[in-house]
């Protein structure tokens, strides 16, 4: 069973969220589908082990070979990004039930869970196939499940921004489709390894040009780059708090997973970075989508849209790490996937457990809930300093190598850049922290009670990661070493 | 011959798309759309003979099925109350949401 | 000697047209049937992708010698579905807009959010 | 035989499509709806029947002839039905005969579909 | 309506280049079934439009940029149809010159469809699921509103209900031609299903076949009458087990010691197992897509009624009027 791992972490979720069906009563659908989630994360474990220990991991399906067949290729990459989406998608599920209880209609649950799985699916499929027309379809799995849960919100802007990012999204994935195609008709195949043999002959060509192009436009869409960011902030702020928490962890990290996987592997670095200006671009782009977004989110007065910015700034970040396309760039891009995917999941989590017990994510409502909801309030006060990036936190070993990264290649207005955006950050932190901590609770609301521990255990779980991940970082920054090594073609 | 009645019919099926934009009533509309669609049945078949792939025939006999459903689909939604009185309906569903 | 070309610039075409819906319009079905245009011209580029000169449709009998690529028809079955499945989810989260909204004009849409938006601020 | 089967076939081919065509000059030419729905309605019935069968007549095997024959027979069924709908539709709508100006009731409806 | 005329002229289009199994599927859905369910979301949203358009500038600009970008794209393409092409030369000759004795199944769309590339199809039935899944959980009434909605239709409200009766008298001819005819779709619909290996078709055409033919039969004879035979409940099981069936054949070749959807170990022959696998994928694919189609229909037209009934309870003196017009148009 053990040749088979890679192909069970899809199925098992795909198949479970028919299932979730037939079980129909709330709670056990939330407790069969934690389980399949547990047994995902478990999965992913073992598929890092075996591919730290052993090296890239391949599985062909049906039995046929690459290219005529479809196949799964695992690296070290991969199997990083398969760990991050399950424990997200685990820890998160844990307190969903309690959540969306509030959130939701109980005659909605059991499709809610059902549609959870399934974006989970897609997410895996995306990260785990080595054939890019299947990214596509299982790219459609987790956006059109992503555009039905952001849909599921009780605000009605819910609903337009869940169209919003639907129109987005379409037109994004069919970019994707028109690049693939465009691969498609100069290589004759559609398995990535094969593409990038098969496109060294054909690497000057004008269609292999516009077909980079496609593919990088689809993907930034789908990625939330700083000008293309426009269905972000509303689908973040008026999903479920669940969904929010999930998709703000995972769905932009696919996407940097896309961009890497597409410029480092198919297309390769020199063409990447020699055929467009990308390296530019993606800086200037970067930055200007941390300053644009951190000062946005200062100004917004929903906490769901201040870490929704928050966002946007935070994968300008990674693409800053990207654009320095030197191993110890790269490696910055991707422990701060991990770390990010900790910290904003924590963050979210706790505003859903805030959003359980006052009803509303609305930064006047915050008034004196450090004193009636301390646990919760802490978790989000620690989530946000590994936000701004203080020592000791996760936050600051990713800012750290990406400082390194940029000081490295001499880019110091880069890495001066990167230092000032921490600091707007620390000012919509401390707007948070002021009102909750410093203003007395409001009058005439009775008083809040802490959240339950549904709640508590996931965050806190996540902030103790955030914390222990800061301090001892011997096993994420050995894994996305390795990976961007092998990305740049270094054997370690 | 063959050839000819394809000819003839492409030209039957632009005087129909001609119609179809031009109106002016609902039912004109309809009605082409419906004329449009058994020449696309037509066309299909003969198509098939003139590739020597009679394989072709299945997809006329769905085109045939799916052309009579969706016109009786407009039908029925056109019959529909909101259909005829759109515009004179949004004014209370307006009101009674907020 | 660009003609050998054509067929792609009708689905550069179409693409536009398509593309130019969904940006332009405000009404908010219209952008979903400029969506479907926008998807079918890539539809359309695939298939002329696979088609060969005399060749024949993709299914083996005698006396054929030489048939379309079968790859891309597959590839837009599932991207058929994969769009259908949109078109229905974009037209069901159009159905609840305008339940909740009153309306689907995209401006319209917009200027109610501004409103709810500064009630909850003030 | 076969010679006579395909100077059959072809001339109920040209018939067919020349119906067909006559047909859908109509459409265009006509006054108003109900006289159009007359012209498709009738040639749109028969000039479809007159091409099928000329394609029977040329079909190479059984299986063929039995799906033409299908076609036909929905072709049959399917086109007087939608007319009589079509019609009927219409009239319920207030959609009146005109002859001379055709700018009734309906025709000042958007009708953008 | 113009969509219709659209889905049918591409999919013509696919007929002249070969494309069989794509312009099945494009007749049935981008003609019948993406039309219908358009026609149905706008009887619900109203057909008014504002004239003005917003941003055109930016706009035709964006799309002239992509567009530019394409033509600059294709300027180095191999021509239209030539063999040379590389598209024609690596993977694709494999599937045409070996599927035969590799599957066993004439049509290679099918082949590759339902065997090569597996998976994709298998992702494909997912996102079919996740559309049905996702409409569900947008549209569906609670279902507590809607007995109590039965329940006053059937005691206080006859008049209602009796004019939708008259409706359904008025379409005499159509309903029972319609009778006559729905058996024969749904045969056809069978034998596109079986009939999959060898000429164009297989289970999502005839899904959606199906689908059709019961949503004729839903429009014509009220939501309610087909409600009772395809209960929202069943039909969604019928989804999961759909989906289900196909990802486990893959899990029994898993047993089976093969790799997942590996269909030469299901049985003792490869291409007998080829064949088991194959129609049972489909059979999975098909009852997935009748289900999703129908679920998306039903709740669709089900939230029209429901809107309908309450616009005609919130305003009497609406419902009056169109009762008087309607009377006018029975006497005429």
């Amino acid at each position: 069973m053990l040749a088979h791992l890679p192909i069970l972490q899809v199925i098992v979720p795909l198949m479970a969220a028919p299932l979730c069906l037939f079980l129909n009563r709330s709670k056990l659908v939330w407790l069969f589908a934690l389980l399949v989630s547990a047994f995902t994360c478990a999965n992913s474990i073992f598929l890092l082990q075996q591919v730290m220990s052993s090296g890239t991991i391949t599985y062909q399906l049906g039995g046929w070979d690459a290219p005529w067949g479809i196949e799964y290729r695992i690296d070290e990459l991969n199997a990083l990004l398969l760990l991050i989406i399950s424990t997200i998608g685990t820890v998160v599920l844990f307190a969903a039930h309690t959540s969306i209880q509030k959130e939701l209609a109980e005659d909605r649950h059991t499709l809610f869970y059902s549609l959870y799985l399934l974006s989970i699916t897609g997410m895996f499929g995306i990260v785990s196939t080595g054939d890019l027309f299947n990214v596509f379809v299982f790219l459609e799995i987790s956006s059109l499940s992503a555009y039905a849960l952001i849909g599921l919100g009780k605000d009605r802007r819910a609903l337009w921004a869940a169209y919003q990012y639907l129109i987005m999204g379409t037109i994004g994935a069919t970019f994707i489709l028109i690049g693939i195609g465009l691969l498609y008709q100069m290589t004759g195949t559609l398995n990535m390894a094969d593409i990038a043999s098969r496109l060294a002959e054909v690497n000057q060509t004008r269609t292999v040009f516009a077909a980079f192009v496609f593919l990088i436009v689809g993907v930034c869409l789908k990625l939330a780059l700083f000008p293309l960011h426009l269905w972000l902030p509303n689908a973040y702020a008026y999903a479920p708090s669940i969904v929010t928490a999930f998709l703000a962890a995972t769905a932009t990290k696919v996407a940097v997973y896309l961009l890497i996987r597409l410029s480092f592997t198919i297309f390769g670095i020199e063409f990447s970075f020699s055929s467009l200006p990308l390296q530019n671009l993606f800086l200037v782009l970067g930055l200007v989508g941390i300053f644009a977004a951190s000062t946005a989110a200062i100004y917004k007065t929903n906490v769901k849209h201040i870490f929704a910015y928050s966002s946007i700034a935070q994968v300008g970040y990674m693409i800053v790490g990207y654009a320095i396309q030197t191993p110890t760039g790269l490696m910055a891009t991707l422990l701060h996937l991990f770390n990010h995917a900790l910290m904003k999941s924590a963050l979210f989590l706790a505003l859903g457990a805030v959003v359980y017990r006052i009803g509303s994510a609305q930064l006047s409502q915050f008034q004196g809930l450090g004193r009636q909801m301390p646990l919760t309030m802490a978790a989000i006060v620690v989530a946000g300093l590994s936000l701004i990036g203080v020592p000791l936190t996760v936050g600051f070993v990713s800012k750290w190598y990406l400082l390194v990264a940029a000081v490295e290649v001499g880019m110091w207005p880069v890495a001066v850049l990167v230092l000032l955006g921490s600091l707007l950050a620390v000012i919509y932190i401390w707007r948070i922290v002021e009102i909750a901590y410093f203003k007395p609770p409001l009058p005439g609301r009775e008083p809040v009670q802490e959240a339950p521990w549904t709640f508590l255990a996931p965050i806190w779980a996540l902030v103790l990661a955030n914390i222990y991940f800061g301090i001892d970082t011997r096993l994420s920054v050995q894994v996305a070493q390795a990976a961007s090594q092998s990305l740049f073609g270094i054997n370690p | 011959m063959l050839t000819a009645a394809t000819i003839a019919i492409l030209v039957v099926m632009l005087l129909a798309i001609i119609r179809c934009v031009v109106g002016p009533t609902l039912y004109d509309r309809i009605l082409a759309f419906n004329m449009f669609g058994t020449k696309t049945v037509l066309l299909i078949s003969i198509l098939g003979f003139l590739m020597g792939r009679p394989e072709f025939l299945d997809i006329a006999l769905v085109y045939a099925l799916i052309n009579f459903i969706s016109v009786i689909g407009v039908l029925r939604f056109s019959d529909s109350v909101e259909f005829k009185h759109s515009l004179q309906q949004q004014a209370p569903t307006k009101e009674d949401k907020q | 000697m660009l003609l050998g070309l054509y067929n792609y610039w009708i689905v550069v075409l179409l693409m536009m047209i398509g593309f130019y819906i969904v940006i332009a319009h405000g009404n908010l079905i219209k952008k979903l049937v400029g969506l479907t245009i926008f998807q079918t011209s890539v539809f359309i580029f695939y298939i002329s992708m696979g088609n060969v000169d005399s060749g024949s449709a993709p299914i083996l009998a005698e006396g054929v010698a030489r048939y379309s690529n079968p790859l891309p028809h597959v590839l837009i079955l599932t991207a058929i579905v994969v769009g259908i499945a949109t078109t229905a989810l974009g037209l069901a989260l159009v159905v609840r807009i305008k339940e909740s909204y009153g309306s689907i004009e995209e401006d319209e849409i917009q200027i109610q959010d501004q409103l709810t938006e500064d009630k909850t601020s003030c | 035989m076969s010679l006579i089967l395909e100077i059959g076939s072809g001339l109920c081919l040209l018939l067919g499509s020349f119906i067909c065509l006559s047909g859908g000059v109509g459409i265009l030419r006509f006054p108003d709806f109900y006289t159009r729905i007359h012209a498709v309605g009738v040639t749109d019935t028969l000039g479809a029947g007159l091409i099928l069968t000329g394609l029977m007549l040329i079909s190479p095997d059984g299986l063929v002839l039995l799906k033409l024959i299908m076609i036909l027979l929905f072709t049959l069924f399917i086109n007087p039905t939608a007319s009589h709908a079509l019609a009927k539709a219409a009239l319920r709508n207030n959609l009146k005969p005109v002859l001379d100006d055709s700018s009734d009731k309906g025709g000042d409806k958007p009708s953008k579909l | 309506m113009l969509t219709g005329i659209y889905g049918l002229l591409s999919a013509s289009f696919f007929v002249v280049l070969d494309a069989v199994d794509v312009a099945f599927t494009e007749a049935a859905v981008g003609a019948g079934i993406s039309g219908l369910l358009m026609l149905a979301a706008i009887t619900m949203t109203g057909r008014s439009e504002a004239p003005k358009r917003h941003k055109p500038l930016l706009a035709l600009l964006v799309v002239f940029i992509t567009g530019g970008m394409l033509i600059y794209g294709t300027l180095d393409m191999p021509y239209f149809g030539s063999f040379d092409a590389p598209v024609h030369q690596h993977v694709a000759p494999r599937y045409i010159n070996d599927s035969m004795q590799e599957v066993g199944v004439p049509n290679i769309v099918t082949s590759v469809l339902g065997s090569y590339r597996a998976f994709d199809t298998l992702g494909e039935v997912a996102v079919i699921f996740t559309a049905g899944i996702g409409v569900l959980s947008l549209l569906s009434l609670p279902l507590r509103r809607r007995s109590s909605k039965l329940d006053e239709s059937s005691s206080e409200n006859s008049s209602n209900s009796s004019q939708k009766d008259q409706m359904h008298e008025q379409h005499m001819v159509l309903r029972i031609v319609s009778k006559v005819l729905i058996p024969f779709i749904l045969l056809f619909a069978l034998y596109v299903q079986f009939h999959g290996d060898f000429g164009p078709g297989g289970g999502f055409q005839a899904g959606v076949i199906f689908a059709a033919a019961i949503i004729l039969y839903a429009m014509l004879f009220g939501l309610d009458t087909a409600r009772r035979v395809f209960n929202q409940s069943i039909i969604q099981l019928i989804a999961a087990i759909g989906l289900l069936l196909y990802a486990s054949v893959g899990v029994v070749s898993l047993f089976n010691g093969g790799n997942f959807l590996d269909y030469n170990v299901l049985a003792a022959d490869p291409i007998a197992g080829q064949h088991i696998g194959i129609l049972l994928i489909e059979l999975g694919v098909g009852f997935t897509v009748t289900a999703v189609m129908i679920i998306i229909f039903f709740n669709f037209a089900g939230r029209r009624e429901a809107q309908q009934q309450a616009t005609e309870r919130n305003s009497p003196e609406l419902n009056v009027t169109q009762a008087n017009s309607t009377e006018q148009k029975g006497g005429e």
